[in-house]
């Protein structure tokens, strides 16, 4: 029975964090917690994977807790225990990092109680049955970041941070809210299976679905309601922005993929138009700030951004293809998705752990000063190097699978009968080419920043490698990466089940192709085979080492810089961040960002430094949040007389209050 | 009841409102504190008809208080606080005694066209008494309204009350008539001592309610 | 026995990409100089080069780290990979499904990721100007060549070379604007994949405007040669490219016998001759435009890939 | 004991009633403070054991499961708030801001008030109903005004005189219902008798009833504080003793609601009046909004939360106004968790402010610091007033939305959008107490944690397990409540 077990587990996570408050500041509690929590999340994904992999039917369970009628439902099906599995292998993952990297917390009493309660959320939204759980998990997660969020509230940037998120997030739940109340009916049938059973009329399906989009949108860092995340998932402790960016993240799409494709019945072609749109706009907008940012933790959020976009255009294809009625191709964007979903998790985790460890080294986010990191901490650069060729979708790493999958199924977007979608979907197609070639751009600025080159500051240069259990952890995420990236065809025939349960359908098996290749729909129409690339890659590679060292020379003298001839001792003159996103900047940037230049020229004989300084706009946040904002203000103002009165004066609204109402029932009928 | 009776009691309610039309008139206090003081003789005279009519000695109670606490003590209570206080014997009114009288006629206006809705199978004398009284009740509402001057609020306020009375005694046979009047007058006296408080604590130098609420909660 | 066979012909396919990458190079130079009234060096000059710069010592600067050792010979490996996969004289490759033309595109990608991080790896600032100059380049040519795929992928409806190929050969194809506005598109990604004029020079170190040669600076010795072939390589793989993409004709079919193949090596050289010559024309007719132009000049190559794409569908509805 | 039982209903309005008295004559803080604890909780059991059993109707006491859950909620709270009101008058005789003779006065005013909310609420007769009221509002109005500075006489003047104007029109709407009774009923106590209302209500004159709701509507509306009747409210609430505010915010606020919900009901019986649900639901949205915005730009912490009382009722107002099963179900629940959060952070925040010499809210950060369990129990009662879960209000806000929204988007966007502005205030505030660098004394607080942690707990529980016999209960009520 796994559902029960989960549920113990889950309620062990729960008391986890209430054994960590009581036990506030002692130093055995860091490996205490963290270890207990790796230990839960092991035995969670454990279930997941058994219910995964031996396809047993979806079960159930409910609890007398919640909305008494209902009761507090929970249910496991290949969807939600495939998402188990992303969400608890993220969480091992976060938790084996956080024994090493959890001291250097210098206030562990305000991290440690909300971690388990953080996994327990993201974990009970999986499993929820019924909406009012489901919301209620989803809030409870979302408190529980907020609290990481403003573990280190000293910061005023944090708590302007935690501000917005959870402002955004109960925005997003009230969204989610109002799309359960039109499922639900005003009857209130809450639970996942009436809903199941009710299908909402086309209008209200449509107002569902935006209302979905909105609420998890803001949740998973959709533009334009992406503004909280890269100022949040950088706030909390490393190991927990990779959680909440590798993690949490998916955890929206786990709601978008339930709600979308599982509760509210057959979908309409153009509401994949809607994720469709919304996606590239992601996938590219994403990229861009993060190729503009120099703050390393707020360029992987910014990524993250990015990789949700692609997500999201899996989804649009899979709406799109399902709308008209094409299973395969349908099933096929759907696989896609959920491959790019846990590839993301991997990578991204690996990622903000080493910025983590970057940040224990050397105390710095800022790329402008670091620099030469690959010689003081070789594992984590190692590590971080398979991250970046990763995330940059390159074969053989896992991503460019997933990548490749999307592609795949954008080439079948002919046979969609609607004009709209067959000219959109290529167009985004193009789109994600940009976002996936700039993203390359971005993580070569990031590794070349901040590991090669030399260092820029002391802290750069007297960095430490960080601790066994960090590097241990990011290795791993490495490792099952790469794995992933090689035999793509075991992943993908594990998702089939979940692909399944919402689809009706999966993939071909892909594990049992020749040569362990996969092939979406006809050997002559695509195939790849990361393995094969792979090992002619490494074999290539040796053979030409060998065959130099052997038949020609394989001395080599170290010698100072030539640099052309201008040798220059001083780390300064290296290219720094700004300047490496220079050329990009000036092609995208003055459209997207109203980036503008200012270059402040000495006069000649002047010795004062020539300055160039460039500022850079977030459209979004100016055209949509910051109106906002500044129109509750001026209400708030306006108001505010009210509360300045004279007696006289408030007993004349009393007055009025009165009279009004008398003329109208004296003038009602 | 036969037709006299109910033209007595039709004349006293509406002499009631007509006597609000007064007080609304008034822009000197000592005027206002006497037409007053009429408002309550008034009342009391027509208090004491319905006991009369409907045979409810109980209602002679309610009409001898009117009389004594509301038309003499109250008045000259005031009449002592106005000299001791010095205050200034005009009322500041909002607006000048034209509007504030069509507003007032609106005002009736307004209670008549609610109550005419009334089934007319409820007895009349309590239907005009009611429409009367609701007049009565928003004029003196209109009296607190439009005076910046916080005996003429008071003043206003026992109107109001006044009002009330007149409803309370109109329903036939309505039990707790005599407590109600008490305890109003109870909750009268009541803030006639709070503005002595206020005297007597020094703490402002008028009673005009503008100065009590100078410090308006939170300072600006 | 088959099996033998295709692994002989993909063998010889691996063999003889590395072996002609030089000498395209070296014809390409030799055209040039002819055109310009030079003597110019000999065609086989390149192969000298190699082996020269093979059996010189490495120089490494002090701060070089390991990566700055082992990105050549990645970068090589997956240059030579994804040549291997593009079918030259015959389509019948044993390994051509084991990776289409976007992950070929991407093996390309990983080889210049690596070549960018090489470039940033010393800390020189023209290592820098090099590497930033090269992604942005890459993040505008990407794009197109994914469309480019993209409208021969939806023609063909499928993203294998060979089939492609088969597909180009067979009547079905008519000509179709589409076909022309990926091939012009391609000619253009293909000039700046390669860094040759317009885009870069390949002959300068004028340091304000070099992109590619920006990024080797630092390299001497065997660590260059290896660069310098693999750069020859991506240079041959365009051109087959383009050659079995657009100008199938003579290309072996799969499981022919030796004379069918034959005739393709014929066949296949006399393109690649006839490729080096157009640009060598071209590269002496026209000059290097500033590095900042070269956004708009891919920016058209995208627009044209992405014109291309959408007129499929308004030519034929497929 | 079989005794007692059978005249609980007495004991609940005898012993708060008896203890006035004696409060009044007892000297010393100590014993009287005690003495108060124990009289509310000796009311408190004996309201539980109106559970056990309760009198049937009689012409003058009404008990049914409507006025149970008032009785039972507010003896609780005030039984509460009279343990914190021990700890928290020490302090204030400490620094003198109180003496021992008013210190006396506040003692009986606290249990006269307590009797007559009692008395309030099991009064079978809207005439005796309103007088309980009034003198209940009396008595709060005397402690409110009990620390005579500036600010405490303007508060308690301006209570007085919008509540007297409020008084007066429920009094003119008791008056109307008598009167449209009375036709049909006949003359005497019959006409004012509850019971007897609603069987035979359906006879009632409509216009008089429209009219008599409207007064009555806006008398006890102006105690429950909806905007634009809300104006003694916040300064009431801010100038007072933090336990009066506590009580004001848990209790008094109910007990008008109640009398609302009695006549509420009575409309509803009749056919052919107005539905009063609109008029309830406009004014609560209107409260709502209004009071969301008006949180921005507070400068006290008492008068912060006084609005975000005011919020609260407007949603438990629009709940009502709505009706239905599950939106009446939703307005009890939401306001049983409101007195209960609200009173707790009433609680927190009189420590608070005892502790840092202050209520403005610049002048305290960094709570979480300086004092974590005052903190984090602000923040905990923040959260549950904002409606995060698991806490109750989450509940009740959810089944509010969604049901409100599939019957009427529009004003579900309405509230929603109150809600979200209201949070955000909140939340903005909350971060600055309790997070940041630290401001103000550092002092260690000698609180007493045990009625606010208590309140919390229960809406934490309540927030994801409602006991199968509250919820029975409540959705009788509902029903009751049409």
């Amino acid at each position: 029975m796994p559902i029960v077990f989960s549920l113990d587990c889950i309620a062990l996570l729960l008391a986890l964090s209430v054994v960590a408050m009581s036990l506030e500041r002692r130093s055995a509690a860091t490996p205490v917690i963290y270890g207990a929590s790796l230990l839960t999340s092991v035995l969670l994904l454990s279930a997941g994977l058994l219910h995964l992999l031996d396809g047993s039917a979806p079960a159930g369970s409910t609890l007398p807790l919640g909305l008494p009628w209902i009761g507090a439902r929970f249910r496991v099906d290949p969807l939600s225990s495939f998402f188990l599995v992303i969400v608890n292998l993220g969480a091992a993952a976060a938790s084996f990092c956080g024994i090493g990297h959890g001291r250097h917390e210098q206030a562990p009493q305000r991290v440690l109680p909300f971690y388990p309660a953080f996994l327990a959320g993201m974990n009970l939204v999986v499993l929820a049955d019924d909406a009012f759980t489901f919301l209620l998990s989803w809030e409870f997660m979302s408190l529980a970041s907020w609290g990481l969020v403003m573990a280190h509230h000293h910061q005023p940037e944090n708590a302007r941070a935690g501000y917005v998120y959870l402002l955004m997030a109960s925005f997003g739940t009230f969204a989610l809210l109002l799309a359960f109340g039109l499922l639900a009916g005003p009857n209130g049938g809450y639970a996942f299976e009436t809903i199941r059973a009710s299908h909402p009329a086309p209008l209200f399906a449509a107002l569902v679905l935006l209302l979905v989009l909105v609420g998890a949108g803001s949740k998973a860092g959709l533009v334009p309601l992406h503004v909280w995340l890269p100022l949040a998932h950088p706030a909390a402790p490393s190991h927990v922005s990779a959680l909440m960016s590798g993690v949490m993240t998916k955890v929206a799409i786990y709601a978008v993929i339930r709600i979308i494709f599982d509760l509210l019945g057959p979908p309409v072609w153009w509401w994949g138009i809607v994720v469709l749109a919304l996606g590239g706009a992601s996938a590219v907008m994403g990229v861009l700030y993060a190729l503009f940012e120099n703050d390393l933790k707020r360029v992987l959020a910014y990524s993250t951004i990015e990789n949700i976009g692609f997500i999201f255009v899996g989804l649009g294809l899979a709406i799109a293809f399902r709308a008209d009625g094409f299973e395969v191709a349908a099933v096929l964007a759907l696989t896609a998705a959920l491959f790019h979903v846990f590839n993301h998790m991997l990578l991204k985790s690996l990622l903000f752990f080493g910025s983590g460890a970057v940040l224990g080294a050397t105390g710095e986010r800022n790329m402008e000063a670091l620099g030469g990191l690959i010689h003081r901490m070789p594992a984590t650069a190692l590590a971080v190097l398979a991250g970046c060729v990763g995330i940059s979708a390159l074969p053989p790493f896992n991503a460019f699978a997933s990548e490749w999958l999307t592609f795949q199924a954008i080439l079948l977007s002919p046979q969609l009968p609607q004009w709209g979608l067959k000219l959109l979907v290529p167009a985004v197609g193009a789109l994600l080419a940009l976002s996936v070639a700039l993203a390359a751009a971005c993580f070569v600025r990031i590794f070349g920043i901040a590991f090669l080159g030399r260092a820029r500051t002391e802290q750069a240069r007297t960095a430490r490698e960080t601790d066994r259990f960090s590097r241990v952890a990011m290795l791993g995420m490495a490792a099952l990466c790469l794995l992933a990236g090689i035999l793509p065809g075991f992943v993908i025939d594990a998702i089939g089940p979940a692909v399944q349960g919402v689809m009706g359908s999966h993939m071909p098996s892909q594990s049992r192709v020749a040569w362990l290749s996969i092939i979406p729909i006809a050997q002559s129409r695509s195939s790849y085979n990361g393995l094969l690339v792979f090992i002619f890659i490494a074999l290539s590679a040796t053979m030409a080492v060998l065959a130099i060292h052997t038949l020609a020379s394989r001395k080599t003298r170290r010698a100072p810089i030539w640099d052309c001839g201008y040798p220059d001792a001083n780390p300064a003159i290296q290219y720094t961040a700004g300047s490496f996103a220079q050329p990009i900047r000036r092609v995208f940037g003055t459209l997207l960002f109203r980036a503008h230049e200012e270059i402040t020229m000495p006069l000649p004989g002047d010795m004062a430094p020539a300055r160039l300084s460039v500022t850079l706009h977030d459209v979004v946040w100016d055209v949509l949040y910051a109106p906002l904002a500044g129109a509750v203000g001026f209400a708030a103002d306006r108001l505010n007389i009210l509360q300045f009165l004279t007696i006289r004066r408030y007993l004349s609204l009393v007055f009025f209050a009165l009279v009004t109402l008398l003329l109208v029932l004296a003038i009602w009928r | 009841m036969h037709g006299l009776a109910f033209d007595v009691a039709h004349l006293l309610a509406g002499s009631l409102v007509l006597v609000s039309f007064m007080m609304l008139y008034q822009d000197r206090l000592y005027a206002l504190l006497n037409t007053y003081a009429l408002h309550a003789v008034v009342l009391s005279l027509s208090v004491g008809w319905q006991a009369y009519i409907n045979a409810a000695p109980h209602l002679y109670i309610t009409a001898s208080i009117a009389l004594l606490f509301k038309a003499i003590i109250i008045p000259l209570a005031l009449h002592r606080m106005i000299v001791r206080l010095g205050i200034h014997r005009e009322i500041e009114t909002v607006a000048s005694i034209g509007p504030t009288m069509l507003a007032g006629i609106g005002l009736v206006g307004l209670s008549l066209a609610v109550m005419l809705r009334v089934t007319a199978d409820a007895d009349l004398v309590a239907r005009e008494d009611i429409a009367f009284a609701l007049s009565v009740v928003l004029l003196g509402l209109l009296i607190m309204v439009t005076r910046r001057n916080a005996v003429s609020q008071v003043v206003g306020f026992m109107s109001l009350e006044n009002g009330l009375v007149l409803a309370a005694t109109g329903a036939k046979g309505m039990p707790l008539v005599v407590e109600i009047s008490v305890a109003f007058s109870v909750l009268i006296a009541f803030i006639v001592i709070g503005i002595f408080l206020f005297r007597i604590r020094e703490r402002f130098d008028t009673v005009d309610v503008q100065a009590l609420d100078r410090f308006r909660g939170e300072r600006r | 026995m088959a099996l033998i066979r295709d692994l002989a012909v993909q063998g010889a396919q691996m063999c003889l990409v590395v072996l002609l990458a030089p000498l395209v190079t070296g014809l390409v130079r030799k055209m040039k100089a002819r055109l310009l009234r030079r003597q110019g060096p000999p065609i086989l000059q390149p192969y000298r080069d190699l082996l020269r710069l093979v059996h010189k010592d490495a120089v490494l600067a002090e701060d070089a780290s390991w990566l700055f050792r082992a990105a050549p010979y990645l970068i090589f490996a997956a240059t030579w990979v994804a040549a291997a996969l593009v079918p030259t004289f015959g389509a019948g490759l044993l390994f051509s499904w084991s990776a289409d033309l976007i992950a070929i595109v991407a093996l390309l990608g990983s080889a210049r990721f690596f070549l960018a991080l090489a470039g940033m790896d010393v800390g020189t600032s023209f290592g820098g100007i090099g590497s930033s100059r090269e992604v942005m380049i890459a993040s505008l040519a990407e794009p197109a060549m994914i469309m480019i795929i993209f409208s021969l992928a939806l023609l063909a409806r499928s993203t294998q070379l060979s089939t492609i190929a088969e597909y180009m050969l067979s009547p079905r194809v008519g000509l179709r604007v589409t076909l022309g506005l990926a091939f012009f598109s391609l000619m253009m990604v293909g000039l700046a994949e390669n860094a040759r004029i317009p885009v870069d020079n390949p002959a300068t170190h004028l340091e304000l405007t070099m992109v590619h040669e920006a990024m080797v600076l630092e390299y001497s010795g065997r660590h260059l040669a290896v660069i310098e072939l693999a750069g020859s390589l991506k240079l041959l793989l365009y051109i087959s490219l383009i050659a079995c993409l657009f100008t199938p004709w003579g290309l072996a079919p799969a499981g022919a016998d030796w004379r069918v193949d034959a005739t393709g090596t014929a066949a296949y050289l006399t393109k690649l001759i006839v490729a080096c010559a157009a640009l060598a024309v071209f590269e002496t007719t026209i000059a290097k435009m500033r590095v900042f132009r070269v956004p708009t000049f891919l920016g058209a190559a995208l627009m044209l890939g992405l014109l291309g794409t959408l007129l499929l569908f308004v030519s034929r509805g497929l | 004991m079989n005794l007692l039982l059978s005249h609980n209903l007495a004991l609940v309005l005898a012993i708060p009633a008896g203890a006035a008295v004696i409060l009044a004559a007892l000297p010393g803080y100590r014993l009287s403070a005690r003495l108060n604890v124990l009289a509310s909780f000796l009311t408190f059991l004996a309201a539980l054991s109106l559970f056990v059993r309760h009198p049937p109707p009689d012409s003058y006491f009404l008990i049914d499961d409507l006025n149970i859950v008032f009785i039972v909620l507010s003896t609780f709270v005030g039984f509460t708030t009279s343990v914190f009101s021990a700890s928290y008058i020490g302090h204030e005789l400490e620094t003198g801001r109180l003496t021992p003779t008013y210190l006396r006065f506040y003692h009986a005013m606290y249990q006269v008030m307590m009797f007559g909310m009692n008395l309030a609420l099991v009064v079978n007769n809207i005439g005796l109903m309103w007088v309980a009221i009034e003198l209940a509002t009396l008595a709060t109005v005397l402690m409110v005004g009990i620390y005579r500075t500036h600010e405490a006489l303007e508060a308690a003047w301006k209570y007085f005189i919008l509540a007297s104007v409020g008084i007066a029109f429920a009094l003119f709407g008791t008056i109307l219902v008598y009167m449209s009774a009375q036709p049909v009923v006949g003359e005497g106590l019959q006409g004012m008798t509850w019971t007897v209302l609603v069987t035979r209500v359906s006879a009632f004159d409509p216009a008089l009833l429209n009219v008599a709701f409207i007064f009555l509507f806006l008398g006890y509306g102006t105690k429950v504080g909806l905007a634009p009747l809300h104006a003694w409210l916040p300064d009431a609430h801010a100038e007072g003793p933090t336990p009066i505010s506590a009580v004001l915010s848990g209790l008094l606020l109910n007990v008008a609601l109640y009398a609302i919900l009695r006549f509420k009901m009575l409309m509803s019986l009749n056919s052919h009046a107005m539905a009063p649900g609109p008029l309830m639901a406009a004014i609560g949205l209107v409260s709502l909004v209004f009071a969301a915005f008006m949180l921005y730009r507070r400068r006290d912490i008492k008068r912060l939360f006084a609005y975000s009382s005011i919020e609260h009722m407007g949603i438990i107002v629009f709940a009502f106004g709505m009706g239905g099963p599950l939106a009446n179900f939703a307005g009890l629940l939401q306001m049983t968790m409101h007195s209960l959060t609200k009173s707790a952070i009433f609680f927190t925040v009189g420590h608070i402010a005892q502790v840092k010499g202050t209520q403005k809210i610049a002048e305290i950060r960094g709570l979480t610091e300086t004092h974590p369990q005052l903190g984090w129990a602000l923040v905990l009662g923040v959260l549950a007033i904002a409606g995060m879960p698991p806490l109750g209000i989450f509940m009740s806000e959810f089944l509010v939305v969604s049901s409100t929204f599939a019957r009427a988007p529009l004003l579900a966007i309405v509230l929603v959008f109150g809600l979200l502005v209201a949070f955000g205030a909140l939340l903005l505030r909350v971060q600055g107490f309790a997070f940041g660098e630290p401001a103000g004394s550092t002092a260690p607080v000698r609180a007493s944690y045990v009625p606010i942690f208590a309140h919390l707990a229960l809406v934490i529980v309540a927030g994801v397990f409602l006991p199968r016999l509250l919820v029975t209960w409540f959705q009788h009520v509902a029903r009751m409540l049409g």
